[in-house]
């Protein structure tokens, strides 16, 4: 092969179609809430895990639901389970089982994370 | 002797307009410019937040204009309204002419034309539609693509026409968040199997029970919210659209495949409207709906007195708000006829 | 697909082009990537459609690769335009027709601008008379030179030798075209057809015998976006744009892409190999490139110009599958050979005669 | 010799069972952990054995506990057990006393009816009969209640009864067929030989006048041995397996063995021991405030017994411990969900008749798959030194007034203190405990404890119930860990917190973590009775209720929460008090949604009635007394 100094760029944009939302389907079908949110932010405002990392919630939220799973499997694990999200939240989601369901999800199946 | 009041445009505020004039003991003349009255309810199916049918509000108006002392005038287009000493001349296309003591103007609104929104494909792709389009179709009591599949997957794009200055048009026509809400409801209720998604800029859900839907919409009929506005579309080679938008909240470009879309066409001053406002020297805001008088305690008058308007040929409104906005235009005719008699 | 709804919208981007004397300004970058395209065209012009077309032998860059990459500044530009302009207006014309799309969109962009804030023009035109002491006039006409071609697309119809149909098949050719972003992006009105679905290449391959493929991508840039080139590490940007192209239209199978801006045929041709020498991916039929013309070589070979005399030999991604695909009649052992020379396999000697 | 083949069934049942409840009972005993072992040996020969035989007469007979929560429910167990306990004592007494020999193999006590037709006739005779006649009665009836129960739930005073599984159903079918065939056994062969007292002579003597009753009677002794039979094979299949293992519970816990942490043969005799009763479901909130009816303890149990994956019913639980205290077995529920949470997602099995009726240990409790260690993040700090703690928790910067009064609390008692997640802390591990993941938890667990212990401090005071249970039990800490309740109750104690007295009408909530989870039910009563007047409620200590806000229940959704504490707050209303006071921000936050009256945590109302020596000292000095007057004018 030729070496020309510079590879080809990946592109960062969400190819809907093409990744597999099998994990926010197992979290949406077994803690239904997961629906309603409306990306407001209030989890990832008072969250005593993101006051100390850039973890958020909401960010993690929509990733997931987006099939962006690959970037929500390790930073899933920075929660403390600790449920102030789940107070604050507007919408009433049950957010420590969101969390709860979606390490599930990630160690049930492996490959879907990819 | 009995005073004569003309109303401009046969939909939901003419017709209401008319209806309280006549209990109010007026004669009334009502111009519409279609073959029947209805405006737009003749088009729609189902109403938000309820999802009653429009039919239903549409034959309530019926009812209240079908009474002695309403003469309704069909297929009339109003040109022009001039104001001579206490009385009103108007005049139609045909050159016909009316006399009336006192005028409401109801000419409402026109849909936003979306081929104007060039990017979206519409009139150019077979399965871009409107929301316009959608009603027709339920009406139909079926959802079909154009060579007669029935969609899987269906995009919403909200605000198409509104709060778009490359349109010229800066404010937002409030119902079509609603309306893309209540729509999407009823794709997944006809078409069970079907994935909808909504691409809005934000949900203006401010009107009663308008959230309370939205909810619904996301708990109980699983459809999916992105925010970010549709930047392009074109078709693949599988006749499927390719709908490219920002997910904004992800912070990532978006790039998916839908069998139809649906574009949440907005609200724009009705072309009768403008040309009335020209002809007869009516005062029209920097968005082109009928300016008021005042914004707060004069929304029904306008700049000539004894001409009122109703509903939104003044701005965007929904049904609840233009049958009230019909009723408060009564009561000025009401006080300016009694003030003029004096 | 409804075509009415597309000619409907080309309908409301009719611009104005000159009939007649043009004042014809040459791109930077083109002599390099496609040097027979210039050539060919002025020949069209002149010999063909018989038309005034003046070039000026003083004229320089506009210099919108510069302002593009952030290192002249706009005043700089505009001074420089406004020096065209004078020349221009010096050799009596009026209609200013670039062969370049960025000096297209740099000269629409800075007419636009003087038309909004006259005391920038006002600026601009001191600065040329204290610098160089040149008076200008706006033109009073300005057309990309393929919108002229576009204006004459059915003079070239009418005494074209080939059409752009696979001889074999009778089917007409499947064409690509790709418009460059300075086209019309920035000022829709300014393009024939609008930005959305330019009509101005499509024109011609229709008015051709040929049939425009729209695949998703059609908007999507090149790639060349100046800085994105112009800095090697940045290339990865570049060529992904291109790749994104390409993975988009192979599976409407295209013949051959025809484009109206200098940068365009050089990367979506040069990427070609580049992507096959990095991924080993080719799109085109038979794991061909997909090969790239500019209009002026589909106009020249509509009208039977020699392939070689177009320049079509310094392409990267070979174009001969189109040649034999429309029936053109050439003689592959030419290709190379310039002055009883063939360059390719003896390029010393070549340079050693020149 | 007194023999018929009618009786080989019951023979049969009776020494299968005898011998299957040796065996399990060793099996047991020998996968109790060492220290357990010697906790039952000395149980064996010490103060537990009378203790137990006391409980088991109590509570497996007589059934007091029931008894006392639900009169109807506790006489339908105890004449069935009780009843059927004095049959046989009687019945043995009656064939030794009146039979052909002393000490006889048991089924002629059974039986004896059948071998002794002729008895009963006068005297002592008839009146043993009677006796035997009355306690048959008192079994029929309890069998009765039993019967409707099942149909009719309400009937005995429980709002839900457990489903049954179809080897339940044969059991009880057998069961319910026993007494029923030994009164018309006995009532035929009384009615042949004319015979027997008041219930099967008078029955005898009516079903003799118009049926053959001495043909009659042979079928029916075949019915009663063979319903025996079935019943004693069935039982280790069945939940009547809770009759033996419950004698193993009360031994083994009046020995002093506890559930723990790990499972092991406790957990598994605890699960045996449950009859399902569904007093559980009945004090269960979840079941009476948002509707939720098949998560409760009983059916945890019976999931756990038949090897279905319980993960939904473990998770589905405000972990509030009400059940614990109402169970009448004294089975330790909130901590055997604990293991089920901790074990994760179970895999339904389905089993054979040999593996049901010797369950291996290995079916029982999955390894949950490993995760990889996630707190990496976490960076320690250094503490500023100092003597006391305050550790507000998660919950405590969601009720700022909470934290505001503890702050003027600890500023007021003069104490060296440190605020240690004064800009927000990391989480004191409890709640990931309660989703199941220990080892998650322990590395928080750890984090915190450095901190703590390089502050140098000797109390840490949380204003959290959650973290207060976590940092008692699961801290290995030297430190003192108070309460804000028992801080403030020491500090009034002491001296060093001047109090007013609010002339305020107080409820008191107790939280449950601090409450049945940690065991502190006075202290806060105690703080409030200092500065207010506190009503009683109809929830008080054990019987309190849970908010609905509890973090222990990863699975019910916002609605059915607030239902539970809308519930709580009606309850706790009743009697108009001007605060419903608790002392937990949880509590707080989730009550104040629910009732228009104040909610407030007793650190603010003891903020609120701090003795402001400040503010006094201030009025009394001259200066400020001018400077006040220069400003007035001004």
């Amino acid at each position: 092969m030729e070496r020309f100094g510079f590879a080809i760029s990946k592109g960062r944009q969400i190819d809907y179609d093409a990744n597999s939302r099998h994990i926010a389907g197992y979290i949406s079908e077994r803690e239904p809430s997961f629906r309603v949110c409306i990306e407001c932010g209030c989890c990832a405002a008072t969250c005593t895990t993101g006051n100390f990392t850039s973890f958020s919630l909401r960010e993690l939220h929509i990733l997931l639901k987006r099939g962006e799973n690959e970037s929500v499997r390790e930073n899933i694990k920075k929660c403390m389970l600790c449920g102030k999200c789940t107070l604050v939240c507007p919408r009433g989601v049950n957010t420590r089982n969101v969390v709860t369901l979606a390490r599930q999800a990630f160690q049930k199946f492996p490959a879907d994370a990819v | 002797m009995e005073k004569h009041v003309v109303v401009i445009g046969g939909g939901v505020a003419g017709m209401e307009a008319a209806g309280h004039l006549q209990k109010s003991g007026f004669r009334v003349s009502l111009f519409e410019k279609e073959e029947k009255p209805g405006g737009h309810l003749n088009d729609w199916y189902k109403l938000f937040p309820d999802r009653r049918r429009s039919s239903e509000v549409k034959e309530y108006l019926d009812k209240i204009t079908s009474e002695d002392g309403i003469k309704i005038i069909t297929g009339s287009i109003i040109d022009k309204i001039v104001s001579d000493k206490n009385q009103f001349r108007i005049s139609d296309k045909d050159g016909k002419e009316y006399s009336a003591d006192a005028v409401i103007i109801a000419t409402g609104f026109d849909l936003f034309k979306s081929e104007r929104k060039e990017e979206y494909g519409y009139g150019i792709y077979d399965n871009v539609i409107t929301s316009a389009d959608l009603e027709k179709m339920f009406r139909s009591g079926s959802i079909e693509l154009a060579d007669g599949r029935i969609p899987e997957t269906v995009g919403i794009v909200h605000c198409v026409g509104s709060r778009d200055e490359k349109v010229g048009n800066l404010y937002c026509s409030k119902l079509c968040c609603v309306t893309a809400v209540k729509q999407a409801i009823e794709i997944r209720e006809h078409l069970p199997s079907s994935k909808v998604f909504c691409f809005y800029m934000d949900m203006r859900m401010g009107g009663a029970y308008y959230e309370e839907l939205y909810r619904e919409a996301q708990e109980e009929w699983g459809v999916n919210f992105i925010r970010g506005k549709v930047s392009e579309v074109s078709e693949a080679i599988n006749n499927k659209l390719v709908i490219k938008s920002e997910d904004t909240l992800a912070g990532k470009p978006l790039k998916m495949q839908v069998d139809m879309l649906v574009l949440m066409a907005g609200m724009e001053m009705s072309e009768g409207g403008l040309k009335l406002s020209e002809s007869s020297g009516l005062n029209k805001g920097n968005n082109r709906f009928f300016s008021p008088a005042d914004h707060h305690f004069g929304s029904n008058k306008s700049n000539i007195k004894g001409i009122f308007y109703a509903g939104t040929c003044t701005m965007p409104m929904n049904i609840t708000e233009t049958i009230s906005h019909a009723r408060a235009a009564v009561s000025d005719v009401i006080d300016y006829l009694k003030d003029s008699k004096a | 697909m409804k075509i009415d709804g597309k000619k409907a919208i080309w309908k409301d981007y009719q611009k104005e082009i000159a009939e007649d004397k043009f004042y014809y300004v040459r791109s930077c970058v083109r002599q390099n990537f496609f040097p027979g395209s210039e050539t060919a065209f002025l020949r069209i012009m002149r010999d063909i459609l018989k038309k005034d077309v003046f070039e000026h032998p003083c004229h320089t860059t506009c210099t919108g690769i510069g302002y593009h990459s952030d290192i002249v500044p706009v005043e700089t530009t505009m001074t420089v335009v406004a020096r065209q302009f004078a020349l221009m207006t010096e050799s009596g014309y009026e209609n200013l027709m670039p062969s370049c799309i960025t000096s297209f969109g740099l000269y629409t962009e800075i007419l636009d601008t003087w038309h909004h804030f006259p005391e920038v023009e006002e600026k601009i035109r001191k600065q040329l008379r204290k610098a160089t002491g040149r008076e200008f006039k706006s033109p009073k006409n300005l057309a990309h030179a393929s919108d002229v071609i576009y204006k004459f697309r059915k003079e070239i119809s009418a005494k074209a030798k080939y059409k752009l149909v696979n001889k074999n098949t009778g089917e007409p050719l499947k064409v690509v075209d790709h418009i460059g972003c300075h086209y019309a992006k920035m000022f829709p009105s300014k393009g024939v057809g609008g930005a959305e679905y330019p009509y101005v290449l499509a024109g011609m391959v229709e008015e051709w015998g040929g049939q425009v493929i729209d695949y998703p991508e059609r908007r999507h840039c090149c790639g060349f976006g100046f800085r994105q080139y112009l800095v090697q590490a940045n290339r990865g940007f570049s060529i992904a744009c291109s790749k994104e192209k390409f993975e988009s239209m192979k599976p409407f199978k295209p013949d051959m892409i025809i484009t109206n801006c200098p940068g365009c045929p050089m990367f979506l041709d040069r990427w070609q190999y580049v992507i096959n020498e990095m991924e080993g991916k080719t799109y085109g039929a038979d794991g061909e490139g997909i090969p790239v013309f500019t209009y002026e070589e589909v106009a020249g070979l509509m009208l039977g110009f020699d392939p070689w005399d177009l320049g079509l030999q310094m392409h990267q991604t070979d174009c001969e599958p189109v040649l034999e695909k429309i029936g053109i009649e050439y003689d592959p052992a030419a290709k190379y050979v310039i002055n009883g020379v063939n360059t390719k396999t003896n390029a010393k000697a070549y340079l050693t005669v020149n | 010799m007194q023999f018929d083949p009618f009786i080989i069934p019951f023979n049969i049942g009776l020494y299968f069972i005898v011998i299957y409840a040796v065996v399990r009972s060793v099996s047991w005993f020998g996968d109790l952990s060492r220290p357990d072992k010697l906790r039952l040996q000395r149980g064996f020969f010490g103060k537990a054995f009378g203790q137990s035989i006391k409980e088991i007469f109590l509570e497996s007979l007589i059934h007091r506990k029931i008894l006392k929560s639900n009169p109807r429910l506790g006489y339908m167990h105890m004449s069935l057990a009780f009843g059927w306990f004095l049959l046989i004592l009687f019945g043995t007494i009656e064939a030794d006393v009146f039979g052909a020999h002393h000490l006889n193999a048991p089924y002629k006590a059974i039986f004896f009816k059948f071998f002794n037709p002729e008895h009963g006739r006068m005297g002592f005779e008839a009146a043993f009969s009677f006796l035997m006649d009355l306690i048959l009665a008192f079994i029929l009836s309890g069998l009765v209640l039993a019967i409707i129960k099942r149909f009719s739930s309400r009937v005995v005073g429980i709002k839900k009864t457990t489903k049954l599984r179809v080897l339940d159903k044969i059991a009880l079918t057998s069961l319910w067929l026993i007494f029923p065939s030994r009164l018309l056994a006995e009532s035929f062969t009384s009615g042949a030989y004319g015979t027997g007292s008041f219930l099967t002579g008078s029955l005898g003597s009516i079903l003799a006048s118009f049926l053959p009753a001495q043909e009659m009677a042979y079928p029916f002794w075949w019915l009663y041995s063979l319903s025996l039979g079935t019943f004693f094979i069935l039982l280790p299949l069945t939940r009547y397996m809770h009759i033996p293992t419950e004698l193993f519970l009360i031994f083994a816990r009046n020995s002093g063995i506890k559930t723990g942490d790990q499972p092991g043969a406790f957990r598994e005799i605890q699960i045996y021991s449950c009859s399902s009763c569904g007093i559980c479901i009945d004090a269960c909130q979840l079941n009476f405030s948002a509707g939720i009816t098949n998560i409760q303890s009983a059916y945890l149990m019976k999931g756990i017994r038949n090897n279905e994956n319980v993960s939904d019913i473990a998770f589905n639980c405000l972990m509030c411990g009400r059940c614990d205290q109402k169970c009448p077995v004294g089975i330790e529920l909130t901590p055997l969900r604990m293991l089920s949470r901790r074990a994760g997602e179970t895999v339904e099995n389905e089993q054979s008749i040999w593996q049901k009726y010797f369950p291996g240990r290995q079916v029982m409790l999955p390894v949950k798959p490993v995760s990889d260690p996630s707190y990496s993040w976490l960076k320690q700090e250094e503490p500023a030194k100092t003597d006391v703690i305050y550790f507000a928790g998660c919950m405590t910067h969601l009720t700022p007034a909470i934290k505001n009064s503890m702050i003027t609390i600890l500023e007021a008692s003069g104490v060296r203190y440190n605020f240690l997640d004064e800009k927000g802390g990391v989480c004191c591990g409890r709640p990931l405990m309660l989703a199941g993941q220990d080892r998650e938890a322990r590395e928080l667990i750890n984090h915190n404890s450095q901190l703590i212990w390089k502050s140098g401090a000797h109390t840490i005071v949380t204003s959290c119930p959650i973290c207060y249970k976590v940092f008692k039990e699961s801290y290995y800490l030297d430190v003192e860990v108070l309460h804000h309740s028992q801080f403030i109750k020491n500090l009034i104690e002491e001296g060093s917190l001047k109090l007013n007295f609010l002339h305020r009408k107080v409820t008191y909530h107790t939280p449950c973590d601090l409450g049945r989870g940690s065991g502190v039910y006075n202290e806060p009563k105690d703080v409030l009775r200092h500065v207010a007047r506190l009503l009683k409620s109809d929830f008080e200590d054990e019987n309190s209720l849970c908010c609905g806000g509890s973090l222990g229940n990863m699975k019910i959704s916002s609605r059915q929460k607030s239902m539970i504490a809308h519930d709580v707050a009606t309850e706790l209303t009743k009697g108009n008090p001007d605060i419903l006071a608790t002392s937990c921000p949880l509590c707080k936050k989730t009550l104040s949604a629910a009732t228009t009256t104040r909610v407030a945590d007793i650190s603010e109302i003891v903020a609120d009635a701090i003795v402001r020596t400040a503010i006094k000292k201030k009025l009394n000095e001259p200066v400020r007394k001018v400077k006040v007057a220069v400003d007035f004018h001004n």
